[in-house]
C-alpha cells in the first residue's frame, strides 16, 4: 500500500455532487460577480481619469481672456458627459452594493474628476464648488428609479488638494498672458487651501502624503507673485504674484498622480 | 461667499466628518477590543480538543456560551456602523471575524461532524449573510478565511488524534476536509490575502492524508469503512 | 509699465492660427491616438488576464482524472476563445502601430495567457507548447488581410517561470488525489524548467526577480516526491513526490503576479 | 520529442534570441557612444552663442558639419536596428535623440529664426518622421523635449544677449518662445518625461517676459517693434 | 503548586504590568491628541503673517493663549508619565513637541524679533529644559529642529513680506537667520534627523539671500542697514 | 553680549551635552560589543545539546561560567546608563538580552527541567527584574521574547533526540511548551513584535506534536507516560 | 600659457585617465562575461546530482574541465587590473567569484566527501588565496559566502537523496554542514551581508536534521552509523 | 587531524584576517572623525566670505592653518591603509575628500584667483596625486567633484558680493566658472556620480549669469571689463 492508493481511495468516494459543493458554487458566483464588478470599475475610473485630465489641459490652452471663456464652455460640456456618462455608470453600477467595497477602484477617477470639476468653476466664477453640491450633481432620477452616484468626501479633498497644482500653473501662465488679477486670485486660492489642510486634524496618510505637494505649490505660487512684485515693478492690489526665482529651479515635477 | 468663506467651509465641513469618523472608530476598537478577547478566551477553551477527548463537550458548551457574548458585541457593533460604511470599517473586525468563523465552524464540526453554512455563522454572529448596499454582515471572503483556518486546525487535530490513541478520528476529518478541498477548488480568488491562506491548504490535506496512511499500513483503520 | 502690461502686448500680438500651432494640432492629435490605443490595449490586457487566471483554476478544480478531461476540454475553449476575441483586437489594434511602443501595456495580459495555454498544453500532453507554436496560432487569416499578435519571446518566457508555480500546486494536488504518477512528471518538469533558467544568460530584470520564486517553487516539490518516497512509503517509478515538509511552512504565497 | 527535450529546445531558442538581442544592443552602443560624443561636441561649439555675436554664424556653420557625422550615425544606426524592433531599443538613443533635436532647431532658429518641424529635424537626421510599424524613426516626444530644451537655451541666450549689448534678440526670442508656449499648451500630455519637462516651460517663458519687461522700463526696445 | 499553577501566576502578572503599560499608553495617546490638536489650530492662526501685515499681533496673541491651553496638556503629560520613562514614551510626543518649538520660537520673534532660548520654549510648555533625575523635559534635538523649521518659515516670510512692500523685514529675517546659521555650524552632529535636518538649512539661507540681492540690486534696501 | 555671542553660548552648551551623549553611546556600545561575543560563544557550547546527551551538563557548566562574564559587563552597562535613561539607550542592548533571556532559560530547564522566572533571568545578569524607578533592569518584553526562542530551540532539540534515539525528551519538551503555550494565551498582548513572535509559536507546537506523533504511531512512546 | 589653456591641459590630462579607466572597465566586463557564462554552464551540469546519482561523477568530470576554462579567464583578469586596484574594480567579479567559491567546493565535497579549503579553492581558479601586496587574490569573504551557497544546495540534495532511495548521503550531508556550521559559529561576523547569509544557515541545518529525523525515525538510517 | 579539527584551523585563520580587517576600519574611522571635524571647522571659517569682504584675507590663513592640521590627518591615514587596499576603505574617507577639495580650491582661488590643480590640491592635503602603485593618493574624481562644489559657492558669493555693492568680483566669477564649465565639457563622463554633478553644473552657470545680467542692465558693470 502506498499513500497515493490510500488517498486515491478518499478521492474516489467523494460525492459529484453534495450540499458543501452546492455552497462552493453559489460562492464562487458571488466571488466572481464581485471580480467582474469591480473590473468594470475599473475601466470606468480609467475612463473618467483621462478624460478629466484631458479637460484640465483644455482649461490651461487658453492664452487670452476671450478664448478662456470659450474652453471653459467647452470643458463644461465634456465634464457633464462624464457626469452623465461614465460616472452614471458607476452610481448604476454600486445600486445594490456596499459601494465602499470597490472605492479602492473608483478613487483615481474620482480624484482627478474633483481637480477637473473645482478647476473649472474657479476659472468660471472664481469659487471652488463644495463636496455638497458636486455630490448634488451626481445624483440621478431616472422614470423608475434615482440613483446617486456615491463620491465620497475624501476623494472630494484628495482631489482638492491636486487643484492646488493646477492653479498654481494658472497663476504662473496668468503672469505670461499678461494678467496679473488672475495670478493673484489663484495664488490666494493656494494659500487659503494651504492653510485649510494645516488645520485638518486626523486625516488619513494619502492626505498627509498630499500635502508635501501641496506646500510645494504654495512656495512656487509666492515666489511668482514675489517675481510680479519686485521684478515685475508692480505693485500687489491687494496682493499679487509672478516667475520661478532659482531656488526653486531643481524641481521641475508639478503633477502628482499616475495616468 | 467670498471664495476664502467658501474654503473655510470646506474644510470646516470635512474636519466635522473627520472627526465623526474617528469617533465611530473609537467606539468600533473599544468594542471589537472586547469582542476580541473573547475570541481568544473560546481559542484558549477548545485547545483541550488535542490532548483530551472527554473533554471536548464540555468545551463547546463553554464555546456556545462566549458566542452569545459575541453575538452582544456584534449587535453593538451593528448599531455603531454607519449603514452604508461596513467596507469603510471592515479592516477594524476583519482579523477578528475569521478567527470567530474559524471557531463556529469548528465548534459545529465537533458537535455534529458537518460544514458551518455561511447562513449559520453568521447568525450565531447575529448577523446577516447577505452583502446588501447598506447593513452589517458576515463578508464571504472572512467566512472562507474561517473555514481554511478549520482546516488547519484539523489537519493538527488529526495528528494529535492519533497521539490520544483515537484511530477513528483521522478518517473523519480526511472525508471533511476533502470535500472542502474540493469545494475550494471551485473558487476563482485573485491575489489577496485568501488567494494565500487557499494556497497552504494543500499542505494541509496532505498532513491528513499521511497521517490515514500511517493508519492503514499499520491496519489500524476502523473496520467499517475502507480509507 | 508693468511686467504683466508688456507680457499682455506680446500675448495679443500672437497669431490665432499659424503654421507653429497647426503643428501642435498634428502633433495633439498624434499624441492622443497614441493615448487612446494604450488604453484600450491596457483593457484588453486586462480582460485576458483575469480569464486566463481563470481558466489555471478552472484546470486545478479537477479532483479525479475523468473530470479531469472534461475540465481541459473546457479551458481549450475558453482559450480558443481569448485567441479569437482580445488577442486578436490586440494583433488588430498594432497591425500599423510599432508594438514594442506598447510593450508595457500588454505584457501582464500575455504572460498569464502564457501560463494558462503551457499549463493547460502539459495537462493534455504532459508535453509544453513552444513559443513558436503560441506564436502561430496567434495568425489570424482574414478575407481581406491577415494578421499576427505579436507575443515577444519575453512575454512567453516570463509566463513560463509563472508556470512552474502551477505545475508546484498541480503536483501536490496529485498527491491528494492519488495519482502519484502525475505528480512525478509535474516535479520533473519544474526541475527541468529550473535547471533551463539556471542556464541562461543576460536575462533582464523582470526574469531574474522571478528566479526566487521558481526556485521556491522547485523546493516546495522537491519537498512533495520526498514525502511521497520516505512519508508514503513509494518508490519513484524513476522519480517521484509528496507534502510540504515543516521546513517550508512559514512561506505560504505561491503565487505571482497582481491581478 | 520527450518534454525534457522540448524544454531544452525552448530553452536553447531562448538563448539564441537573448544572444543576439545581446549582440544588436552591443553594436547600437558603439554607434551612439559616437554620435552621443559629437552630440557634445556640438553643444560645446555652439555655447559660443551666449559671449559672442560674430560667432554664431560660423557656430552654426560647424554644427551643421556635424549633424552630416550625426545623420551617417543615424544610418549606421537604422542598419543595425532590427525593423520593427525601434522601440525595444529606444532607450539606448533616446536621451541623444533629444538632445540632437534642441541642437537642430537651435541652429536652424540662429540661421533663420524659425521653428524647426519634426520633418526638417528628421530629415537632417537622415531618418523618417514618420511613425510606422516597422523602420527607424524620429519619436514624436523625442522632438518634443528636444523643444523645450531649445526654450530652456533660449531664455538663457535672452539674458546674455542682453549682457552683450544686444538688445533685439530678446524680443525675437520672446515672440519665438510664447509661440512656442502656445502650442505647447494644446497638447494632452501624460505624467511621463514629457510632462515633467513641459512643467518647467512656464518658468522659461516667465525669464524671457522679464528681460523683454527690464528692457521696456529702460526704453531699450528696439523702435520699430512695440512688444 | 503545580507547574501549571506557577506559569498562571507568572503570566497572570506579566498581563497586570502589560494592562498598566497599555493603559499609560492609552492616557498619553488621548492628552497628545488635544494637545497636537492646539498645535495645529496655532499653525493655522499664524499662517496669516504671510498675507496680513496689520493682523500679526493679534495672531500673537491668539497664539499665546493657545499656549496656555497647551501648557496644561504637558502638565497633564508629565503626570501621567512615570518617573523614568520619559525615553520610553517620547515618540508619542516627539513630533508635536518640535512643532511646539517652533510654534513658539516664530511667536517670540514676531513679538519681539529675538531668538527664544531652550529654556524660554521649555517654560512656555511648563516643563524643564534640563534633562533632570527622571524628569519630563524639552529634549535639545526637539529644540533645534524646531528652530530649523522656524527658519524654513522666517525663509518664506521674507518672500511674502517683499510681495507686500516691507523691505525691511527680509533685511531683519537674513540676520537673525545667518546667526542661526552660525550657531548650528559649531555643533558636531552624528549622522541622524538632526544632521539631515540641519543640511536642508542652506536651502533656505540660499532663498533669503536671494530676496536681500534681489532688494540690493533694485535699490530698495532701506537706507540705515547695509546688509 | 551681543546677539552673535548670546547664539554661540547657546549653541556651545548644546554641543557639551551632544559630546556627553556621544561618549555614553561610545561606552555602552563597547560594553555590549563584549557582552554579546559571549552571548555567541555560549550559543556555540550549548549546541552540542542537538548531538550528544552525554555532554550536556559540562555544556550547562560552561554556560553557567560564561553567565557570569555576562553579568559583569551587565553590572558595567548599569554604571555607565544614567539613571532616567534606561530607554533612551534600551536598542543598543534589547537584541542581546533577549538571546541572554534564551541562553538562561534553556540552561536552566537542561539543569532542572524548569521554566526559569523572570526573577531568576534577572538575577543571573545581576539586574533588576522590576521596572523600579529609574534603574537598569530586565524588560518583560524581552524576557518573553527569550521564552520564545526557547520554546524553537526546544522544538529542534525534540527532533535531534529522537536521532539520537532518546525518545524520552520530546515528551519532556511537549508538555513544557504547551504550558508555556497556555501561559502565552493568558495574555492579551498588542499588535507588537511581540504578539508577531508569538504567533509563530504555532509552528514550533506543531512540529513537537508531530515528533510525538511519529512516536506514538510506532509505539516508541515510554510507557509510563501518556501524553 | 592663457588661463584657458591650462585649463584645457589639464582636463585634456584627466580625460586621458578617464579613458584609461574605461578601458579596463570594459576589459574587465568582457572578460567577467565570458568566465560568468562558464560558471552558468557548470552550475547546469551540476544540476543532474538531484535527479541522477550515475551520472555524478561525469559531471563533476565535465565540471572540472570549465573550472580549467575559467582559469584561464581568471589569469586574464589578473593581467588586466592594475596592481592595487583590486578593490577598485572588485564589485565586476565578487558575485562571479562567490558561484566558483561554490561550484568547486561542491564538485570537491561531490568527488571526496572532503571541504575545499580557501586555497584548494583559489588555486582551482588560479588565483591567490592570500591578500598579498595588491595582487589579485580570493577574498575571504567570497569564499566564506560561496561555503554558505555550498550548505543550501548539499539541504537541497539530502532530500532529492532519499526521493533517490539513497538513505546514506543525508547522513554523510549532515555531519559535513555541521561541522561548517560549527566552524562559522566560531566567527565574530560584524553586521553585514556574510552575517546575514550566515544567519540563514539555521535553515539549511534545521532541513537537514529534519531529513535524517524521517529517516531515523522510520528505521530506514544505514546500521554502521548512529547520528 | 580530524576533520573538526581542520575546520577549527581554517576558521580561527579567517577570524585572525577578520579581526584585522575590524582593527583598521576601526583606526580608520577614528582618524577621519577628526579630519571630517576639521574639515567642518574650516567650512565655518570661510563662510565669512559672503559678508564681509574684509574678512576674507584672514579667513584664508586661518583656513591654511586647519589645512595643516587636515595634512597630519591624512599622513595617519596614509600609515594606516594598507598599500593596495587604498578602494577597499576609500567610502571611508570619499566624502570627507571631496570637500577638502572644494575648500582648498575655495582658498586658493579666493588667495590668488586661479584653479588649484589636481597635484596642488593633493599636496596640500600631502598625498600624491598620481594614482601609484598601490599608494594614498587624491582620486580624480574627488578632485573633480570638489571643484563643482566650488562652482556652487562661487556662484552664492556672485549673489552676496552684489548685496555687498562688490559688482567686480560676479564679474571675476563669471570668467572663472565659465572656464571651468569649458573644461568640464571636453571630458566624456560616464553616466555616474560625477556626471550628474556636473550636470547640475549648468544651475550655478545660469545663476551667475543672471547676476551679471542685472549688474549689465544697470549700467553697474566695472567699466574696463566687457562680459
Ligand atoms: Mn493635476
Ligand atoms: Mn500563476
Amino acid at each position: 500500500k502506498s499513500l497515493s492508493s490510500v488517498a486515491r481511495e478518499a478521492a474516489i468516494s467523494l460525492p459529484d455532487d453534495s450540499p458543501v459543493l452546492q455552497m462552493f458554487k453559489v460562492a464562487a458566483q458571488k466571488l466572481n460577480d464581485r471580480q467582474d464588478r469591480h473590473e468594470r470599475l475599473v475601466k470606468l475610473s480609467r475612463d473618467i481619469t483621462i478624460e478629466s485630465k484631458r479637460i484640465i489641459f483644455l482649461l490651461h490652452s487658453a492664452i487670452t481672456i476671450e478664448s478662456a471663456e470659450i474652453k471653459i464652455n467647452e470643458a463644461n460640456e465634456r465634464l457633464q458627459k462624464l457626469i452623465q456618462g461614465p460616472i452614471k455608470s458607476i452610481g448604476l453600477e454600486l445600486e445594490n452594493s456596499p459601494a465602499y467595497l470597490h472605492s479602492r477602484a473608483v478613487t483615481a477617477g474620482f480624484q482627478e474628476f474633483i481637480e477637473a470639476r473645482t478647476f473649472c468653476s474657479f476659472l468660471e466664477k472664481k469659487l471652488l464648488i463644495s463636496w455638497s453640491e458636486v455630490q448634488k450633481e451626481l445624483e440621478y432620477v431616472m422614470e423608475e428609479k434615482s440613483v446617486t452616484t456615491m463620491l465620497t468626501q475624501s476623494d472630494y479633498m484628495l482631489g482638492l488638494a491636486d487643484l492646488t497644482g493646477e492653479l498654481m500653473r494658472k497663476a504662473i501662465n496668468s503672469i505670461s498672458s499678461g494678467d496679473s488679477n488672475d495670478c493673484f486670485e489663484s495664488c490666494q486660492a493656494v494659500k487659503d487651501l494651504y492653510t485649510g489642510y494645516l488645520g485638518l486634524f486626523s486625516i488619513d496618510r494619502e492626505l498627509s502624503r498630499k500635502m508635501s505637494t501641496t506646500r510645494n505649490n504654495v512656495f512656487k505660487v509666492e515666489s511668482a507673485v514675489y517675481a510680479l512684485k519686485v521684478r515685475g515693478g508692480e505693485a500687489p492690489p491687494t496682493l499679487l504674484l509672478a516667475a520661478q526665482p532659482d531656488w526653486e529651479r531643481n524641481n521641475h515635477s508639478d503633477d502628482e498622480g499616475f495616468f | 461667499m467670498s471664495s476664502r468663506d467658501i474654503i473655510n467651509t470646506i474644510f470646516g465641513d470635512f474636519q466635522k466628518s473627520l472627526d465623526e469618523e474617528q469617533e465611530i472608530r473609537e467606539k468600533i476598537r473599544n468594542i471589537c477590543k472586547d469582542v476580541d478577547q473573547v475570541s481568544r478566551e473560546i481559542t484558549t477553551v477548545l485547545q483541550v480538543i488535542h490532548h483530551d477527548e472527554s473533554a471536548i463537550s464540555a468545551a463547546c458548551l463553554t464555546a456556545r456560551e462566549l458566542f452569545e457574548k459575541a453575538n452582544i458585541g456584534y449587535s453593538k457593533l451593528k448599531e455603531v456602523v454607519p449603514s452604508g460604511d461596513y467596507y469603510k470599517y471592515h479592516d477594524h473586525w476583519r482579523y477578528m471575524t475569521q478567527r470567530y468563523c474559524y471557531l463556529i465552524s469548528l465548534t459545529i464540526w465537533l458537535e455534529k461532524g458537518i460544514l458551518a453554512t455561511h447562513e449559520t455563522v453568521a447568525s450565531v454572529l447575529g448577523i446577516s449573510a447577505e452583502e446588501l448596499k447598506n447593513g452589517f454582515h458576515l463578508d464571504i471572503d472572512d467566512y472562507l478565511v474561517g473555514l481554511l483556518n478549520l482546516c488547519t486546525e484539523l489537519s493538527r487535530l488529526a495528528v494529535n488524534s492519533v497521539t490520544r490513541g483515537d484511530y477513528n478520528k483521522p478518517l473523519q476529518i480526511s472525508k471533511f476536509v476533502m470535500e472542502l478541498n474540493a469545494g475550494f477548488r471551485l473558487l476563482n480568488l485573485k491575489n489577496d490575502h485568501l488567494r494565500k491562506r487557499f494556497d497552504a491548504l494543500k499542505y494541509d490535506v496532505k498532513k491528513i492524508e499521511e497521517v490515514v496512511y500511517d493508519l492503514s499500513i499499520r491496519g489500524l483503520l476502523p473496520k467499517t469503512e475502507t480509507a
